[in-house]
């Protein structure tokens, strides 16, 4: 950014974010509901994400290291205290779809050194590989743990002729050394914005979706423009009374909309939808 | 060479340095469509292409609309190089012609129904996302400028060419001096705007 | 119009110059280079076809029978990624993993790109001429085999391409077609048969207010997991359903229920019972059941059941309860409840309940009749195999052909199949890919990937009217010395019978005469080439039919005393395989996606493991990583320990699907094959191979290795909010935006 | 005085007080003459002897071991150090901050005690602030050495360039970036100041080409008294400057973890705690060479006793605010209501990395009270092992608070069990070893590592005070 973009723009770039209203009189904030009751843990988002957006595969052994780079991955609990309780899990597991929160407040983008991720104007929390030095200070801040770096040259390993033809080619294939994570399938956006532009419109509900709610065969997971009040994600977040820009939600006891870690203020973009259990059963 | 030099010399770099710093956002890239020297003048090197197709002729002499063989750059983010067929459908009438021997290496490729192998002049790396469609809906269709202005921005005077060549940085530093100035929101009015300023825009 | 089909597919053969030119560079390459790369150039492009923008095409799904419709995204001649085809009502637009994978079969850098001919000790590759050669020598017109001597071993298989298998059989007056699948579900089905009058019956999971599953795994495994995925997340809007599944290790849909119950493997059927007999005893349905059937019954009293299965007394009333109250229910049986010496009754036993409750009607239904049967997939069975092996074994079978199917893996060690395949003298294989049964074969052939071809699907399961699926090519073959099967078995025949297929230059020829053929049954008054046109850009042909009715037969169950086998003091465990999702029965092993998709109960990749319970583990001093001899009266597998809580305690459960030793660079010496320790135990009823049957000892070798798994140190959310639940009688399920329900 | 009046209290008639002088020992001996300082001093810098070289040597093979690891960390990704998600920061960044740390102490040295004027500072500052500028290589070296993509660094670096973009500002690590480089550039710029007079020393007494070397670096030094004024006042202002600098440098690196939400670092006293625990691990290190060069050198006339003592009295100071610091920080956390920093904390005491921990108090809480033993103060070899062990506690400190951090941290999903670096990691940073140790070495050789004329202004003060006393 020039200085004269940046003197121009200060105003703007000075305000504490978010506040309230930010995006009302916006084009786009993309956000997301994730429905838990519906989702049975079947790893059909974790693939597709894989196939839309370049995911090496890293094997055994690099799995085994902790190097694998599942943009979104499906957390399975047993229990939500310290320990699980009695003998079985007979209310079944908890399975947690855990991808970039896309945090309005994003505890990654203060700390970057050279502003490889960012705040875009449509409220993504964004990674620019190429301008990324691999400091990983993003992924140290990052609560959710969602930041994953390329420990090693993937795109030599992962696929081998001919599977390098699958790759999307509106996705960079990311070389060594660089962080990266989930986008909200920003290829996807941006292909959708610019041709609504083109028509001279907004990108309608339902127009454009991520790879993981596309694929997800019991659709718990929406996704949609939040600044766009008729939209189906707006319309679910405002009956769940989940308000972007507050760090505490005042709801009744019967709505299931909850942030993670709302109270560490990373204001997400992610809305999950507490799991429901008929306890009489 | 006396000390007072060198002091001179130290300052002097001095004052390069931080002048170099404030002066470089201002540098301003020349109006769109002007076509002359905004700074970034690069020429690309030659490049020998299986058909020396001339630009010149066709754009030229012909006056032939870019778009009429660039046919995708109005939806797409490519511009693409134009179909066989495309090609055919004229020089198969074109009698005059048929027997030089850049038109017989066509309808050589033509037979063999081989797809002809050009060569990539404006190359861009693989991590940015350059839409073709977005800068001619903008600027030859909304703002309704001259289409050998509107592709000339970037490609230069394609006309003049036979093959062309690039003669522009094609830099990030060129598009953000673009992308920063005001520009028309269209034909009527006034009212200006910029380019995206977002990274996530041009870098994927 | 016909013409313009044909530059579709000619569109795919004058691809683009650089159509196959993936980048790789990533951020590497910073610089602007010029005279490097080649552009996207075409010859004669469809107008549709625009470089830069993906174009969608209508497919089906190959990976499983479930036949879901799909769009293949493609983008300078190549494809990059599946989705799921919404006109599709088996798929609705959805897809699952396992689908999604379907491109790494068509890209596997293992794939098989030329005819291989057996040389001596290896294949070794040769050139169709010679391979065609060899195939006319033995099948072409002057073959002397027929009957029994020849043999056609495949999946399932369906659509025109199962038509032409038949017409080839038919050419050597056989009736060797032997379609096996290792997780067959034949029990199930010949129960169903038996107690409801059809094989597999239609679910409304979403109009049922409870579900009762005994180990059906609709979620992961079921016959079309993503039509009932779809219909799963119905369900669980308002009115919300319960869902209580009883199984002795939990699957994906018991990880999912309100209420999970552990239960001893085997015993599904009493159970069954005793709710049954819990259920008579509540005047509305005191009359649903024949006196003969009510009084035996009697004898299925809380007690006796809580005794033999394992589940507590008070549980069984509790459920039967449950399911007074919430009308309509539906009562499941799955693979861990059929596959037993008593799987037919366990069935049967379970099927009563629905019977009892009155759901037939309401939450199931029959299939309607197709009006295709020869398109409809061939039943597979075991005990089809087990003829099979006995053929060859006798040295009966002088020629065996093989396709979509790999025993050599999935039979189990007691059957012998790799040293009874060696008494075959000329054995063929059709495959995208040399699996353990294609090397053992004399001449590979190597197929088009159901991605490059043309074909028709019918899938076994039809939630709502009937559908063919079509089939058509994504994108030029990547390899040009594979073919079509269809195209094979075209020759083949042309070469027993020149006359009648002369009307068919190929493959595709026939597929769209027979097509076309079939216009006035989907009541369609468009030329033949729109309706193939339509045919191909919708990917499915739909027609609406009624689901038929299903006739109870109480008769069909053999009610007895109740009793269970015995434990055995040499084989404490109870081994129970568990099938996961995405690789099945080990078929899918060879795609990478897959194997680095953590198994949604575990979170382990690219393994095998052998899970028990924490206390069973304590017990015996078992730590995760422990690696553990299983060994049960046929075989042996040493396997890494990993502790479950969703198992019965004095159960085992390996997963199927890895193991293999000849599939390629991801799946060999990847864990172990559990199909190789599988006892010779056999469903009473129908002869097929009980698979939770089995019983091992486990011991301890005192080795350990790391497991490679997704999840930490901890397992429970320590406290944070994380997963939250809520209680169902507080939600407002009903308020909420949805557009599932919609 | 029975005569007087008794206007007092009989006590007060006792109270006599007795000012009785106690000689304290000498920093230095004031009988030193100036040129036997310069002989001693600039025999040092004279050819060395066999040890040295097999020390060097030493060094040097670790040096190239550690250029090594990173070559092959280079070539193949930063996998090759069994980093992963979430242990990304690994050894590396720890040994960062104890390198840096220990680039406090110098600083301390040279221009706290310079500006309070403090004397007995003049014998060992020298060394100490050239081992403050080769520490703060070594940790710059990290710096680059934990870039996944190391080619790049310059991103890090404000410039005008060509895209227009900038680096990001709220970025603590684009102001660790900004501090260190001023933070060495002036720590380098004030040891050479303070050098010049000596150099024109070696200058005179040297040939060939040190000469030659000598005369470049001296810059004309002629010791007029012109030139003597100004040097004072430029090496005052640089030692003025330089000491807000020395605080917010381990402010600054301390800002890398504070600023961040994860459990065991959302600590507000970070900062005086990082910057006491880098003084620290300075003055441990300071202590290690000049047991080393005394006895290496045989400068005990210079280093002396006293001296010494001094330096341990200023060390076991600092580790008790330290410590005093550090018990501060649980204390916030035990009562506290961050339930995660707590379990964080409580993992960091029992959980995997407990050895770590307790090595840390062990090391440096509990040894420093070991300095209050008269024996363990004036036995060389037992105190060099006791310093060598702070400084082991120091480095222990950094990694117990990155490494449980991270396994531990706020997702529990991400946890991990038993992370443990890989050889790669070992070698590099026993390579910064080799290279602290290599460079430090050549110092000693090129540049006196007593400063001569201070040494010489101090011997002269002594006796003008002593003679103002009358002795």
């Amino acid at each position: 950014m020039s200085l004269s973009n940046l003197i121009k723009n200060w105003s703007t770039l000075r305000v504490k974010r978010p506040y309230e209203d930010q995006y009302k009189d916006k084009d786009y904030k993309w956000a997301m509901v994730i429905d838990l009751d519906t989702c049975t843990g079947c790893n059909a988002c974790t693939t597709a994400c894989y196939a839309e957006n370049n995911l090496p595969v890293v094997g055994k052994e690099f799995f085994g290291k902790g190097q694998a780079m599942h943009w979104i991955r499906i957390e399975r609990y047993w229990g939500e205290n310290e320990e699980m309780e009695g003998k079985f899990p007979d209310r079944g597991a908890q399975f947690l779809p855990m991808l970039c929160q896309q945090c309005e407040a994003a505890p990654c983008e203060v700390v970057c050194p050279v502003g490889a991720t960012h705040h875009t104007p449509d409220g993504l929390n964004s990674q620019v590989y190429n301008r990324c030095v691999g400091s990983r200070y993003c992924s140290a801040n990052c609560p959710y743990k969602v930041r994953y770096f390329n420990w090693w040259q993937y795109p030599e390993r992962a696929w081998p002729n001919p599977l390098e033809q699958q790759l999307n080619p509106d996705v960079t294939v990311r070389s060594k050394g660089v962080m990266e994570k989930c986008t909200f399938c920003v290829q996807r956006l941006t292909e959708a914005k610019n041709r609504a532009r083109t028509e001279g419109r907004r990108v309608a509900d339902g127009e454009v979706t991520t790879a993981c709610a596309q694929a997800c065969p019991t659709s718990a997971i929406t996704f949609g423009n939040l600044a766009d009040d008729k939209s189906e994600v707006a319309r679910i977040w405002a009956r769940q009374k989940v308000d972007l820009a507050k760090d505490k939600q005042d709801k009744e006891e019967d709505l299931r909309g909850y942030r993670i870690f709302e109270d560490l203020r990373t204001y997400p973009s992610i809305v999950y939808m507490e799991r429901v259990r008929n306890f009489e059963a | 060479m006396t000390v007072r030099m060198k002091i001179m010399l130290v300052w002097l770099s001095l004052l390069m340095i931080c002048g170099s710093a404030i002066a470089e956002p201002f540098v301003q890239g020349g109006a769109i469509g002007s076509q002359t020297d905004d700074g970034f003048n690069a020429l690309g090197p030659v490049v020998e292409q299986p058909i020396e197709f001339p630009h010149n002729t066709h754009a030229g002499q012909m006056g032939i609309n870019c778009m009429y063989c660039h046919t995708y750059a109005r939806r797409s983010a490519v511009s693409g190089i134009p179909r066989l067929d495309k090609c055919m459908g004229c020089h198969k009438l074109i009698e005059s012609v048929k027997d030089k021997p850049r038109i017989k290496k066509l309808f050589e490729y033509w037979e063999k129904k081989q797809a002809i192998p050009w060569k990539k002049v404006h190359d861009l790396p693989d991590f940015v996302r350059f839409n073709h469609e977005r800068h001619i809906q903008r600027f030859y269709f909304r703002e309704d400028r001259p289409v050998r202005e509107v592709c000339g921005y970037c490609h230069g005077d394609v006309a003049s060419m036979t093959t062309a060549r690039r003669v522009k940085a094609l830099s990030m530093g060129w598009c953000v001096s673009c992308h920063q100035k005001d520009h028309l929101e269209n034909v009527s009015t006034t009212k200006t705007s910029n380019g995206p300023n977002d990274c996530w825009q041009c870098h994927k | 119009m016909s013409s313009s089909i044909i530059d579709r597919r000619g569109f795919l053969r004058v691809l683009g110059i650089s159509g196959t030119a993936a980048t790789l560079a990533g951020c590497g390459n910073t610089s602007i280079e010029s005279g490097v790369e080649l552009v996207e150039s075409y010859v004669q492009p469809e107008d549709f076809v625009v470089p830069g923008v993906g174009v969608y095409y209508a497919s089906t799904c190959a990976q499983c029978g479930s036949g879901c419709g799909i769009m293949g995204r493609v983008r300078e001649g190549r494809i990059l990624k599946l989705e799921g085809n919404p006109q599709s009502v088996i798929s609705g637009g959805k897809i699952c993993g396992l689908g999604q994978a379907g491109v790494q079969v068509h890209y596997n850098p293992d794939r098989l790109t030329t005819p291989m001919m057996r040389d001596g000790d290896g294949l070794k590759p040769v050139s169709w001429e010679k391979a065609g050669a060899a195939l006319s020598a033995r099948l072409g017109a002057s073959s002397p085999i027929s009957g029994e001597q020849i043999a056609f071993l495949t999946g399932e298989i369906s659509g025109h391409q199962r038509v032409l298998l038949d017409l080839f059989m038919d050419s050597f007056k056989s009736t060797n077609h032997v379609v096996y699948e290792a997780l067959s579900p034949a029990i199930g089905q010949a129960a169903n048969k038996a107690v409801l009058g059809v094989e597999q019956p239609v679910l409304q999971i979403d109009k049922a207010r409870l579900i009762l599953s005994f180990g059906n795994d609709f979620l992961g495994t079921g016959p079309s997991p993503v039509h009932m995925a779809a219909q799963y997340a119905r369900f669980r809007k308002a009115p919300r359903g319960t869902l209580i599944q009883i199984e002795p290790r939990m699957t994906l849909t018991g990880a999912n229920a309100d209420r999970w119950y552990a239960i001893k493997p085997g015993t599904e059927g009493i159970f069954a019972l005793g709710l049954a007999n819990s259920l008579v005893q509540h005047q509305a349905y005191a009359h649903a059941l024949p006196a003969d059937i009510a009084s035996v019954l009697k004898l299925y009293d809380k007690e006796t059941v809580s005794e033999l299965t394992g589940v507590h007394a008070d549980t069984l009333s509790h459920i039967a309860g449950m399911l007074w109250e919430n009308s309509p229910s539906l009562v499941l049986a799955g693979p861990s409840a059929e596959g037993h010496a008593n799987g037919f009754q366990n069935v049967a036993a379970i099927q009563l309940l629905n019977l009892i409750l009155e759901n037939n009607g309401k939450t199931l239904q029959g299939q309607p009749a197709h009006p295709f049967p020869q398109l409809e997939p061939a039943r597979s069975s075991t005990a089809a195999l087990a003829k099979l092996d006995a053929l060859m074994a006798s040295g009966q079978c002088q020629t065996l052909l093989v396709m979509g199917c790999n025993p050599v893996f999935t039979a189990p060690a007691f059957v012998h199949f790799a040293k009874h395949m060696e008494k075959v003298p000329f054995k063929v294989a059709f495959a995208t890919q040399l699996d353990e049964t294609a090397n053992q074969c004399d001449l590979v052939l190597p197929l088009l990937s159901p991605l490059e071809a043309f074909g028709t699907h019918v899938a076994g399961y039809q939630p709502k009217g009937v559908e063919v699926m079509i089939q058509q090519p994504l994108m030029e073959r990547l390899y040009p010395e594979t073919r079509a099967f269809g195209d094979i078995l075209l020759d083949l025949l042309k070469q027993r019978n020149p006359t009648a297929y002369k009307a068919f230059p190929d493959y595709y020829a026939y597929l769209k005469t027979a097509v076309t053929k079939a216009k006035p049954v989907f009541k369609s008054s468009a030329s033949d080439d729109d309706f193939w046109e339509d045919a191909l850009r919708n990917g499915v042909l739909h027609l609406e039919l009624p689901p038929t009715g299903l006739q109870a037969h109480t008769e069909a169950l053999k009610l007895g005393k109740p009793q269970v086998s015995e434990s055995d003091t040499q084989y404490p465990f109870y081994f129970v395989p568990s099938i996961k999702a995405d690789l099945r029965d080990g078929r899918h092993a060879n795609l990478p996606w897959l194997q680095e998709s953590p198994d949604p109960l575990t979170t382990i990749v690219w393994d095998s493991w052998v899970e028990i319970h924490p206390s069973t583990a304590a017990e015996m001093q078992i730590r995760e990583g422990d690696i553990l001899s299983v060994q049960s009266a046929t075989g042996i597998v040493r396997v890494k320990a990993y502790l479950f809580p969703g198992i019965q305690p004095d159960t085992v459960s390996m997963p199927l699907g890895q193991g293999h030793s000849q599939y390629g660079r991801y799946a060999n010496d990847v864990g172990v094959n559990p199909f190789k320790i599988l006892n010779p135990i056999f469903d009473e009823r129908t002869g097929e191979l009980a698979m939770y049957a089995t019983r091992v000892v486990i011991k301890k070798t005192g080795e350990n290795a790391m497991v490679v798994k997704d999840e930490g140190p901890t397992n429970v959310q320590q406290g944070r909010k994380l997963v939250a639940t809520l209680a169902a009688d507080q939600a407002a399920l009903a308020k909420e935006v949805s557009r599932v329900t919609q | 005085m029975s005569h007087t009046v008794d206007l007092h209290t009989p006590e007060d008639k006792d109270i006599h007080i007795e000012r009785k002088f106690v000689p304290k020992p000498l920093d230095i001996d004031r009988e030193v003459s100036w040129a036997k300082i310069n002989k001693d001093v600039l025999r040092s810098l004279e050819r060395p002897r066999p040890m040295f070289w097999v020390i060097f040597v030493a060094a040097l093979a670790l040096f190239s071991f550690g250029v090594y690891c990173e070559i092959y960390q280079y070539q193949n990704g930063m996998g090759a150090a069994d980093l992963n998600n979430p242990q990304v920061w690994g050894l590396y960044i720890a040994t960062f901050i104890f390198w840096i740390g220990m680039g406090h102490s110098g600083t301390l040295l040279s221009a706290l005690l310079h500006i309070i004027h403090a004397d007995w500072r003049k014998p060992i500052y020298r060394y100490s602030e050239a081992m403050t500028t080769f520490s703060l290589l070594t940790a710059a070296l990290f710096v680059l050495i934990h870039l996944g993509r190391i080619w790049e660094f310059y991103y890090v670096v404000a410039y005008p360039n060509e895209r227009w973009v900038w680096p990001n500002f709220s970025s603590p690590l684009v102001w660790d970036a900004t501090a260190i480089g001023t933070y060495l550039t002036s720590s380098l710029l004030f040891l050479y100041t303070g050098m010049v007079p000596d150099l024109a020393i070696c200058r005179d007494n040297a040939r060939g080409v040190r000469k030659k070397l000598y005369t470049f670096l001296s810059m004309g030094w002629q010791g007029t008294d012109r030139q003597w004024a100004n040097f004072r006042v430029t090496y005052m202002t640089l030692a003025c400057l330089l000491m807000p600098l020395a605080v917010s440098v381990h402010s600054i690196v301390s800002t890398d973890f504070a600023v961040s939400q994860n459990p065991g670092w959302h600590i507000t006293s970070f900062p005086p705690y990082f910057v006491l625990g880098a003084l620290y691990s300075g003055c441990a290190v300071i202590i290690t060479l000049f047991i080393v060069l005394r006895y290496v050198f045989r400068f005990e006339e210079y280093m002396t006793m006293p001296i010494l003592n001094k330096l341990i009295k200023m060390t076991f100071a600092i580790a008790m605010v330290w410590n005093y610091l550090n018990l501060i920080e649980y204390a916030t956390v035990w009562y506290g209501d961050n339930e995660v920093a707590k379990a964080q904390f409580i993992y960091k005491i029992t959980g995997t990395y407990a050895p770590v921990f307790w090595g840390m108090v062990l090391c440096s809480t509990v040894l420093p009270f070991a300095l209050l033993i008269k024996f363990v103060r004036t036995h060389m070899p037992t105190l060099l092992v006791v310093s060598l062990l702070l400084n082991l506690g120091m480095w222990l400190e950094r990694v117990q608070i990155i490494t449980p951090t991270f396994a531990h941290s706020q997702y529990p999903w991400t946890w991990t069990a038993n992370w443990f670096p890989s050889w790669v990691q070992w070698g590099i940073v026993a390579g910064s070893f080799g290279w602290f140790t290599m460079l430090f070495m050549l110092y000693c050789k090129i540049f006196p590592a007593i400063s001569m004329y201070e040494v010489k202004e101090m011997v002269h003060d002594q006796s003008k005070m002593l003679k103002a006393r009358g002795q």
